[in-house]
């Protein structure tokens, strides 16, 4: 009797004890897509590993497949990630539907203020509604859409001197798109150490989101607005503008007089191939790659520099980057709001930027030696006070899907005209907002 | 061609059968075809009609 | 000498048998090319013109398993030395070995959901294929149409409702879900194929059997199952190779947990864009199993992708 | 039937079961047998697609589970049959499947023919030859975007060898011109021995002395092939016209990997783009719209498949 009576209270001891412990060892899983700063984040996380105690696993999904199967996950209330480092544009979504968990009173409780990270990327990466006060992730990796370019190549007299004779300019980084379209002209199909290399590689690429981060990188220093109105979603005129009509042009010309063969279904990974393989002499890519990019043993080094994405009318760059949610669906909040607090605390923040990852926290970013700790840095300060982003609404996935189809068949398809596939798309995205009741 | 109208009427399966597979690949070409979208609107309905009667008159008699 | 219309003059046949080889060789180039990109270096990979000839690799293998990470030149000479040829392969690339990648999980799912599957459809199969055969069952005709209509719908359409019924269910991303899913599409192949093998086996083995007081089910199980053996064998392979090769469904319906191969290997990257010698591996070894399967099919090729109906 | 081998056999099988079986009906047998493939049938394909139709009457949205959903008619059928990209894309199946049908037809029955003269080791090449059409789509469709590289691919080499054109001046996949091409040639290469094995079979099920009669009038070799050879194996291509027919027109594995519907939308295939709906909008009410119009479309090709299958068994 006595036994039967002390293994029920061990079992009761046993059974309290699994709940009362929030201190117990969780194994979590982070997903994100698979390129530099992922591999950056797995080292940074031994730390919290070794602090916390829980174990960390990574569920690392390629650019072209991350959104497809991701939002899947998300949408069929899936478990397999307990933190998501979620693309920006999905911060609607996830919010009106209930996939992350919102963070204001987690914030509160922890001491953690969003007045420490940069404006820009709490704007883009936390808050829904757009720029309200209510939180559903903590930027986690500052990004905008960058060039980098053949240093070595600029640098040659035999070039310059031929770029002079053409151009009547002195060739070195762009000041605007047109002087950048003029530069890769010039290197299309020249011949440079017995090899032919082309102009520029820029993104092109259909299924995801490709084409449309390139071409908003020529849209937005044209001046391209979503709205006239911001919020009111009155699209005729503002995004089928005279203006954008140009910029649009442009990226088609960028597109068919100075890219590499064969270029017609581009994006980072492409980008990158291309630069590395010594066939381009400039290309657009992510911020985020420019480590990587810097540190390679062939072009990187004194080879390489980066720019800003040009000017036209006024400053503008695509933004890219991504905040840290937690999922609603995860069995393991408590322990993922751990690694988020752990993540946000400055000096963990300072060896993310170290790292490779790029921190938004104001203490990394304000740093006086911030500027001179990589030859990016002040260019990516530079390009985050003018970055803009696509559409953030729950409808973003139909909205880009419009978009990739459109700007893919007039630039890669040669469909119709400029102003035929921006109104297209302005009766597109209508009818998107209709269907939302937005319209 | 007398035959087949006598089987239609005496609900045979044989000719009816064949009426049902003509309205199925018609159904199916207005489906493809790309020529007139007033095909391709109305293709569906072909393609309908066409497979509930072949279910049907596949219950005839030989 | 005898003489035949139907048997060719052995000229003709000379000139068909070198233009069938010669087919058959160039339809052989790409797979060929597969076996021997797994064996590149990714620099001769992605060579110019392609390399028929080259040194043999076996980096694509190492990336296909591993886990890489690029670490600066000091970190790599402080290491000690490389204990296996894997290590070395990466060392020389300048990055070191973190850790297993997610290719031999997702090729286990590929097994355990393929196999999975595989017994489900074929045990239900076997009872269903037999009680068509032998009883007399109202409607068999339209039933069996209606068994078969199932294999012909467009994944696609019917991935719809399935994700929000396995959403609902909690069966997203899981084996079990999976698993059914799959049966579901082979048992009208298990059906037709088996009802065909029994139909075959005289029914006076059984009548014999039942005479002796055999019980149904005992004249199915020691009668009827082990004359069917080879036909259910081969049943079972074809439906194990459309379980292994299936992408629609996965692609759409798994994440991670439950995600077999065909949607992992596209995605295997490198160190920028696709890391071709470790996608050629992975193919290589996803693809042989199948050719040997074919191989030992030959046989019975025919009646399986006809689902019963030719023979020969 | 004597007693004894009743009990004999009933002491063989554990009591409880044996009382059963031996209480069941031939009938009720058939009915356990056949039942849990029907009630798995019920649950995995025909619930979901009573709900799919439910569904394309609404305009419910899959990743909008809090939003309210309306009963909106036929609207969605409408909309679906009436939008020049939806109709866009069944021409893009269109081109797919008649060319794809062409050409396997083409050389799977030029192939078969050869096979049948009946050469030394044909059975072995014929089992080569029958590989490609085993393997999986989506990985060998992935690989052959390889092959197609302007710069690097093996296809573009080889082409350009042979026409003595420069290997990177053409684009099997970006360009809008060849991309719908490049799709047909891989299929074609995928299913060719299909179409080869059926025809095979049609060709080795006609008995040689047709074609001794045939002799005997005096008729000529062209004569035979086409009064005999062809109307003999008519049938058996109508089947591997039709399945390739149903198969390619849902296709949706290999052309995802190879092209992903680009460039533009020159090879988004019904699937395709049904998928982009589905799973990538998620307007699940108006896809599965244009699901039921799919499936109603091959099942009834399915029917007329089901009708010429039953003609070839009988021969």
């Amino acid at each position: 009797m006595k036994t039967l009576k002390l293994a029920a209270a061990g079992a009761l001891a046993l059974s309290a004890a699994a709940i009362a412990t929030p201190a117990q060892a969780d194994d979590l899983t982070l997903c994100w897509a698979a390129w530099d700063p992922a591999n950056a984040l797995v080292e940074l996380s031994k730390e919290f590993e070794a602090s916390s105690g829980h174990k960390m696993s990574f569920e690392f999904v390629p650019w072209p497949n991350f959104a497809d199967r991701i939002l899947n996950e998300l949408n069929s209330g899936g478990k397999l990630c307990d933190l998501l480092i979620g693309d920006s544009q999905w911060i609607g979504g996830g919010a009106e539907n209930g996939h992350y968990v919102k963070l204001n009173d987690f914030f509160d409780k922890e001491n953690i203020s969003m007045d420490d990270f940069a404006e820009a990327t709490v704007y883009a990466y936390s808050t829904w509604p757009k720029g309200t006060p209510n939180y559903y992730a903590l930027p986690a990796m500052g990004d905008a859409n960058g060039w980098f370019y053949r240093k070595d190549w600029f640098a040659r007299d035999d070039i310059r001197k031929a770029f002079k004779e053409k151009t009547g300019r002195e060739l070195g980084e762009p000041k605007t798109q047109k002087e950048l379209l003029e530069i890769a002209q010039f290197f299309q199909g020249r011949e440079i150490d017995g090899k032919t290399v082309y102009g520029a590689a820029i993104f092109t690429e259909r299924g995801s989101e490709g084409i449309t981060m390139g071409v908003t990188g020529a849209l937005y220093p044209w001046g391209f607005k979503y709205e006239n109105t911001p919020g009111k979603y009155d699209m005729e005129g503002a995004v089928n503008s005279p203006e954008a009509v140009e910029a649009l042009e442009f990226y088609k010309e960028l597109y068919k007089t100075a890219t590499p063969p064969g270029y017609t279904n581009a994006y980072m990974g492409e980008s990158l191939d291309a630069f590395k393989s010594g066939q381009v002499a400039m290309a657009m890519n992510w911020f985020a790659f420019f480590p990587g990019l810097y540190a390679d043993p062939i072009t990187g080094g004194d080879k390489i520099d980066f720019f800003v994405n040009p000017p036209q009318n006024n400053e503008g760059s695509t933004l890219g980057g991504q905040g840290i949610s937690v999922i609603a669906y995860s069995d393991k909040q408590e322990a993922a709001l751990e690694y988020i607090k752990w993540f946000a605390q400055p000096d963990v923040q300072a060896k993310w930027w170290g790292l490779g990852g790029y921190s938004a926290h104001n203490s990394v970013l304000n740093d006086p030696g911030f500027i001179d700790s990589a030859p990016f840095a002040g260019d990516f300060l530079l390009a985050m006070q003018n970055v803009q982003d696509f559409w953030q609404e729950p409808a973003y996935a139909e909205l880009l899907i419009a978009m990739q189809k459109r700007m893919h068949d007039y630039i890669v398809a040669d469909k119709g005209t400029a102003k035929e596939a921006l109104d297209l798309l302005v009766a597109d995205w209508t009818e998107i907002f209709k269907e939302e009741g937005k319209l | 061609m007398s035959n087949f109208f006598n089987g239609l009427l005496k609900l045979r399966r044989g000719p009816w059968e064949m009426l049902a597979t003509v309205l199925i690949a018609l159904g199916v070409f207005m489906l493809m075809q790309p020529f007139v979208l007033w095909g391709f609107t109305y293709s569906f309905i072909t393609t309908l009609v066409g497979t509930v009667m072949f279910i049907i008159v596949s219950h005839f008699r030989e | 000498m005898s003489y035949s219309v139907t048997e060719s003059s052995s000229m003709v046949k000379w000139v068909a048998g070198t233009l069938v080889i010669l087919y058959a060789v160039i339809t052989l180039v790409p797979l060929a090319w597969i076996l021997m990109t797994g064996l590149k270096t990714p620099p001769d990979s992605i060579s110019y013109p392609p390399k028929v000839l080259f040194e043999p690799s076996l980096e694509g293998y190492v990336n296909l398993f591993t886990t890489r990470t690029r670490v600066s030149k000091e970190t790599l000479a402080a290491l000690p030395p490389p204990t296996n040829f894997a290590h070395e392969i990466v060392r020389n690339r300048g990055m070191v070995i973190v850790g297993p990648s997610k290719f031999g999980q997702r090729f286990m799912n590929s097994v355990i959901i393929g196999f999975g599957s595989t017994f489900l459809s074929i045990f239900l199969g076997t009872l269903a294929a037999y009680a068509f055969s032998r009883f007399k069952i109202p409607m068999a005709d339209d039933l069996l149409f209606f068994i078969l209509s199932t294999r012909m719908m467009p994944p696609i359409a019917v991935a719809i409702p399935i994700f929000l019924m396995y959403r609902n269910l909690g069966l997203s991303d899981t084996h079990l879900g999976m698993i059914l899913l799959y049966t579901a599409v082979n048992i009208s192949l298990a059906v037709w194929l088996l009802k065909g093998f029994i139909d075959e086996i005289p029914r006076e083995y059984e009548e014999a059997a039942l005479i002796d007081g055999y019980t149904r089910f005992q004249a199915f199980y020691k009668v009827v199952l082990p004359q069917a053996a080879t036909g259910i064998a081969s049943t079972a392979i074809f439906c194990l190779i459309f379980s292994w090769n299936e992408y629609a469904f996965a692609v759409l319906l798994t994440s991670g947990t439950a995600q077999t191969a065909p949607p992992f290997i596209p995605t295997i990257i490198g160190v920028g864009g696709l890391d071709w010698p470790a996608v050629a591996a992975g193919a290589t070894i996803f693809l042989i199993p199948v050719m040997v399967f074919t191989i030992m099919l030959r046989k019975h090729l025919l009646r399986g992708i006809t689902f019963g109906a030719v023979r020969k | 039937m004597s007693e004894k081998t009743v009990d004999r056999v009933a002491g063989a099988t554990p009591v409880l079961l044996a009382r059963k079986i031996k209480g069941l009906s031939d009938r009720a047998i058939a009915w356990i047998f056949v039942g849990p493939t029907i009630f798995l049938l019920l649950a995995v394909n025909i619930f979901p697609l009573i709900w799919t139709v439910n569904l394309s009457f609404t305009n419910f949205k899959a990743n909008r589970i809090n939003r309210v959903v309306d009963y909106v008619g036929f609207s969605n059928y409408e909309r679906i049959l009436n939008d020049p990209d939806v109709w866009l894309s069944m021409q893009a199946t269109a081109h797919f499947l008649f060319w794809t049908i062409f050409f396997q037809v083409l050389i799977g029955f030029t192939l078969a023919w050869l096979i049948n003269k009946k050469f030394k080791g044909n059975d072995v090449w014929t089992t080569i030859i029958v590989l490609p059409m085993m393997l999986s789509p989506a990985v060998v469709g992935n690989f052959w975007t390889f092959l197609y590289q302007p710069q690097i691919g093996l296809f573009n080499y080889v082409i350009g060898f042979l026409s003595g054109k420069d290997a990177s001046s053409f684009e099997m996949l970006g360009s809008v011109d060849l991309a719908p091409w490049s799709i047909v040639i891989v299929d074609t290469w995928m299913w060719t021995p299909f179409v080869m094995l059926i025809c095979l079979a049609g060709l080795r099920s006609i008995p040689d002395y047709i074609y001794e009669a045939a002799e005997v009038d005096r008729a000529s070799k062209l004569r035979q092939f086409f009064t005999i050879t062809i109307p003999m194996v008519l049938p058996f291509l109508m089947l591997a016209v039709l399945f390739r027919g149903i198969e390619n027109f849902k296709m949706f594995d290999l052309v995802v990997q190879l092209t992903g519907g680009g460039p533009g939308s020159t090879t988004e295939l019904a699937s395709i783009h049904l998928k982009r709906e589905a799973f990538e909008k998620w307007r699940t009410g108006y896809s599965s719209a244009i699901a039921i119009i799919l499936f109603v479309t091959v099942f009834g090709l399915a029917s007329i498949y089901v009708k010429a299958l039953n003609k070839v068994k009988e021969r």
